[in-house]
């Protein structure tokens, strides 16, 4: 309805292909920069803390996203942490299947308000839990080069 | 003074999975006609003109071009809002508040079976840095929310299965629904695993359509139509875009939202006022953390509700008799046009085989999906 | 009309740069703290927040206003992002308006961000698929065919030459000068102008802005907060927007009927009757030289086809009858497209303050107006602002 | 406020900070494909290029015959009526002469440069122009109103795409120039 002419043939449709052809190159940011330098030069995370609201940003930011006053000290806030919540994915972003299921979860910081996404390594499904504490994989520091990627992922804590 | 502003028409495609017969703006149109037919008002002498989409979802840089011709939006004033119908819906209520607008029209569309890759381009909305480049599926986003919701409300996955077989129960009823189906929640469980906890058969399919709707201010209004159908609460939402800094377990957007909308349709006890809810199920556990965010349910008490039947059809408070996203399809921007949809068919007792008996309150709520924060409520009236 | 009367009360803007190391997030917030903190306002003040930015496909984020949100205040308030294409930095304070007008909310702020360095290798080659992808696409156009299109139509209409043409951007990268936030200002002559690399002819790379990221944000607020806030606020008396028809070639494009549409709305709005007496300071938009005549036409601040000899004889220059840009406007301060709409009603703002420094007006204007325009050469978005 | 006294965000990058990595950076190439559908008028559309042949639709409310075709009629919002087939032939109504790419590189020094143009095609209602390209024509002798001819791949070649028009040529010789100012190109 609503036009007079419709098509009447299932032979008849008839679409367009194409794309939208672009590629990107992402700064970090003031404060994404001092985190992965952090990452990648002494394998350790930085946050930052806003007093007046009593919040620790890890990822840092350079303001408080609550009372937006301006964040200007980072701090170490270590590398260790616990699972606030996981998934086991079989997927990759495309909708492919993954070459074997991997765990992803929420790593919360200890002491702070944030923490990192990123895979638990050498932790089985059947061992997962919230709360279970874990610390941060990097890659050998020559190989690292700023980035998520230089994280492997979290395993067991080692005391 | 403009005091009340009401919804006086509405046109739809209905919704399939694919709709390889008519481009966009033909699709667009019939919706539009169809609503302006509804309210007995040509597109010339509509005041303002809406349309919610995002460019990637189109495929254009700049989708706000192509907005005008098929809602008769030619030399008007049309704007783009990047986001939910209903966070549209907002802008055209207030349009009409400011006495600069009569009336305005309402557009949101889903072309989603024209994108070739439509996980990969959610995952486009990933941060950049610290997320994108793990290349995970976006779901997994929606599987860490699960498992986070489920372990602070004691709801297994189980519970999460049966919204999935009522809602595509529901939708069977549903002749705009394009997923209705009768299944059971071993189906859910036994369908291939994306994100443990979740399944193939919790995460809703997507499908294309279009809705158009037509405001009015309450003069208008009652000079346009016997049964206008009010807009009592509005409210929307945006809670952190970081998700390493979200707190995972609750719907906090959908709770602030619905406070908002609350207030300003004076409900302070929202289970007792709401006769019937659209909420989002984009995945199946949504439906039960957004029940608890909206205060018609207590918090670990939705499963409950579903379970003893009191979000059912019949029951006292039936939540997505359309069948929801999972029995509907998710319409993206349009899924909250589609709730919008069926909460006037319902206020004015035209919801044919799927009509609730006696209502005169509903809520539609949505979230905008993976991996944002953000949602908007509508609380709609026929009084 | 009896409509709730809405104020602009403060206003911030970053530099535009054609490389900002900051995120779009880092450049909103810059923007958005510098606006609160000109008026004294906490982030707790705020009812709600609006957000014009541009294409995703600079920043390279789906649905970036959801990403760029923590930057722009958003922090769970009523947020939402509106969208008009390159016409989105003037539509933003008049979205705003809608959420302060309406009396959903008392102070709204309003945020306007654009990282275009994010697309590689040029920003240019986002705009191939603003054309229609099956009909236009495959001719591999860029976004500088449509602008010179336009030109050529234009000055054949009226009988003008790239010459006349050229002095807008020799006045307003001059005008520059004076602008902190300026990218690309400097003194240049007509023949810098037209000795510059043909791109598309008519269209000379000095012809066009560049390509920038940067934020602006202003703070609007109901009439009885504005006048506890500042004894100069600016208020928001006219607003108007209009599309054309996306069948672009099927338009007159010596005359932007839709800019003089959306003026129409604006001035009926204001009371306005004659712009060009009313209106005593003008920010049009002007990406490209020629849009800056065409949109004055559009406008109706002076008659079609004299905008190019008005701007000869300096009548739009910073001291001349009717300023055109004192700023500097996108062609000399830079053109991160939503933010640059909005810098422009900052400009405005500040004009009407009598606080534009080396870039004030003489005369103590009292009534401004801000224009932008975007799309397919289709959208029209016009504010009228007064100082009483 | 003065925003001469106030200190500005934004910190400027050059592009050889990145070339150096100077900063840290991350690089995305999206996939971001389609296949929209066409719908009626637009699969008309292609169809009869495909044919040689391009087609138009009319509105009996406006009268107008409508470039390209639609299903409805903006104006009126109502349905269109019938299809009329339109001429190959059309009158520039403006163009360019282009020495920049899409991507905006610039053509190579031995590259012709690209005409872009509008054309109003004959046959449709006064004013309904598309945009395409303009051939076998010296850039210097290109006019606005000058009358021009579809240029068609071979039958063979045609996809049922706006490309099965190579271009446009002129229908006779190009009127000689006229001396308005800045014409050199």
């Amino acid at each position: 309805m609503a036009t007079t002419d419709k098509m009447s043939k299932n032979t008849s449709p008839t679409h367009w292909e194409g794309e939208i052809p672009v590629n990107y190159i992402y700064t970090y940011g003031l404060a994404g920069e001092a985190f992965f330098r952090a990452v990648k030069d002494k394998g350790t995370f930085l946050g930052a803390r806003c007093d007046a609201c009593d919040i620790t940003f890890v990822p840092p930011k350079i303001y408080c996203d609550r009372c937006f006053e301006e964040l200007k000290k980072f701090i170490d806030v270590g590398t260790v942490g616990y699972v606030d919540t996981f998934t086991v994915s079989f997927k990759n972003m495309d909708g492919s299947d993954k070459t074997r299921p991997r765990i992803l979860a929420m790593i919360k910081i200890e002491g702070t308000d944030g923490g990192i996404i990123h895979y638990l390594e050498g932790i089985g499904i059947e061992e997962v839990a919230l709360g279970l504490p874990v610390q941060a994989i990097f890659k050998p520091k020559n190989q690292r080069k700023g980035g998520i990627e230089d994280i492997l992922g979290f395993g067991p804590l080692k005391r | 003074m403009v005091k009340r502003v009401g919804i006086v028409g509405i046109g739809t495609t209905g919704f399939r999975p694919i709709t390889p017969d008519v481009s966009y703006r033909e699709m667009i149109f019939e919706a539009a006609r169809k609503a302006y037919t509804d309210a007995g008002i040509e597109p010339s002498e509509i005041g303002g003109f809406i349309t919610a989409a995002e460019d990637f979802l189109e495929g254009y840089s700049i989708c706000d071009e192509y907005c005008p011709d098929q809602i008769g939006a030619v030399l008007k004033p049309t704007q783009t809002i990047p986001g939910d119908f209903i966070q549209a819906l907002a802008t055209g209520y207030m349009m009409i508040m400011t006495g600069a607008f009569k009336t305005v029209a309402i557009e949101a569309h889903s072309k989603a079976s024209n994108v070739k890759n439509i996980d990969e381009l959610m995952g486009f909305a990933f941060d950049p840095v610290y997320n994108r480049p793990l290349r995970e599926t976006p779901h997994a986003i929606a599987g860490l929310e699960m498992t986070r919701y489920m372990f602070e409300t004691c709801t297994s996955a189980e519970q999460c299965a049966k919204v999935v077989v009522k809602n595509k129960a529901n939708a069977m009823r549903n002749p705009y629904a394009a997923f209705g189906a009768e299944i059971s929640e071993r189906d859910v469980m036994n369908s291939d695993p994306i994100s443990l906890p979740l399944h193939r058969l919790d995460i809703a399919p997507h499908a294309d359509g279009a809705v158009v709707a037509v405001l009015a201010d309450g003069e208008t209004a009652l000079a346009l139509t016997d049964m206008p159908i009010w807009i009592e609460g509005l409210g929307w939402c945006t809670d952190t875009p970081t998700l390493e800094m979200r707190d995972w377990g609750e719907a906090a957007y959908a709770r602030i939202a619905a406070e908002m909308a609350y207030k300003m349709a004076g409900i302070a006890n929202p289970a007792g006022m709401i006769d019937f809810a659209e909420i989002c199920d984009e995945y199946s556990y949504k439906e039960l953390q957004h029940m608890e965010a909206l205060k018609l349910a207590r918090p670990g008490e939705a499963a409950h509700l579903l379970e003893s039947g009191v979000t059912s059809f019949a029951g006292d408070i039936p939540i997505n008799v359309s069948g929801g996203a999972l029995g509907v399809g998710h319409l993206f921007e349009a899924s909250g046009a589609h709730k919008i949809l069926e909460l006037v068919e319902q206020l004015r007792g035209e919801a044919g085989a799927r009509q609730i008996p006696d209502v005169n309150i509903g809520l539609a709520q949505v979230w905008r999906g993976v991996p944002t924060a953000t949602g908007a409520v509508a609380i709609l009236s026929n009084m | 009309m009896g409509m709730r009367k809405v104020a602009i009360v403060g206003a911030g803007i970053t530099k535009f740069v054609r490389r900002a190391q900051e995120t779009g997030k880092e450049l909103s917030w810059q923007a958005s703290k510098m606006a609160l903190d000109s008026c004294g306002l906490s982030l707790d003040d705020v009812d709600m927040v609006t957000l014009g930015t541009a294409p995703d496909a600079f920043d390279g984020v789906h649905m970036k206003g959801e990403y760029l949100a923590d930057g722009a205040g958003a922090h769970r308030k009523p947020y939402m992002r509106h969208y008009v294409g390159g016409g989105t930095g003037v539509f933003s304070p008049i979205h705003g308006w809608f959420h302060v007008a309406s009396g959903m909310a008392d102070i709204c702020l309003v945020v306007a961000e654009e990282k275009m360095s994010s697309c590689h290798p040029h920003p240019q080659g986002a705009f191939l698929t603003i054309f229609d992808h099956t009909t236009e696409q495959p001719l591999k156009p860029t976004l500088i065919w449509i602008f010179a299109l336009e030109m050529n139509r234009y000055m054949q209409t009226y009988g003008i030459s790239k010459a006349d043409i050229a002095r807008v951007s020799v006045k307003n990268k001059g005008n520059a000068l004076d602008h902190p936030s300026a990218q690309v200002a400097e003194k240049i002559t007509v023949e810098d102008v037209l000795a510059s690399e043909t791109l598309c002819w008519p269209v000379n790379r000095l012809d066009i802005s560049p390509a920038s990221d940067g934020a602006a944000a202003v703070v609007l607020a109901s009439e009885r907060v504005a006048r506890r806030l500042t004894d100069k606020p600016v208020w928001i008396d006219g607003v108007g927007f209009a599309i054309d028809t996306a069948y672009w070639a099927t338009r007159d494009l010596a005359y932007p009927r839709y800019v003089e549409t959306a003026a129409r709305m604006a001035y009926d709005m204001a009371g306005i009757k004659e712009p060009a007496k009313e209106i005593h300071v003008a920010e049009p938009y002007d990406p490209f030289d020629y849009k800056e005549l065409h949109h004055m036409e559009g406008l109706m601040l002076c008659p079609r086809g004299e905008a190019a000899r008005l701007t000869a004889e300096g009548y739009t220059a910073r001291d001349g009858n009717l300023p055109i840009c004192p700023s500097g406007g996108a062609l000399g301060v830079g053109n991160p497209i939503a933010a640059t709409g909005l810098m422009k009603v900052i400009e405005i703002f500040l004009q009407l303050r009598g606080e534009a420094g080396k870039r004030q007006v003489p005369g103590k204007p009292t009534c401004g107006l801000a224009q932008a325009w975007g799309d397919l050469m289709q959208m029209g978005t016009v504010i009228v602002l007064r100082s009483h | 406020m003065d925003l001469d006294t106030c200190e500005l965000g934004g910190t400027p990058l050059k592009s050889s900070d990145f070339e150096k990595c100077k900063v840290l950076t991350t690089e995305w190439k999206p996939n971001l494909g389609y296949a929209w559908d066409n719908g009626v008028a637009i699969g008309r559309y292609l169809a009869e290029l495909k044919e040689g042949r391009i087609i138009a639709r009319v509105c009996h409310e406006c009268h107008r015959i409508m470039l390209p075709p639609r299903m409805f009629c903006e104006l009126c919002f109502r349905p269109t009526d019938e299809w009329a087939y339109v001429e190959d032939t059309g009158v520039v109504n403006t163009f360019s002469i282009a020495r920049v790419n899409w991507d905006a590189s610039r053509r190579g020094p031995k590259e012709p440069p690209l005409m872009p143009a509008v054309i109003e095609i004959d046959g449709a209602t006064k004013g309904m122009g598309i945009m395409h390209m303009l051939g076998e024509v010296d850039p210097d002798d290109v006019t606005i109103g000058m009358k021009v001819r579809a240029v068609w791949k071979k039958p063979e070649d045609r996809t049922g795409a706006i490309t099965d028009i190579l271009y446009f040529k002129p229908i006779r010789a190009a009127a000689p120039k006229k001396a308005a100012a800045g014409r050199k190109r």
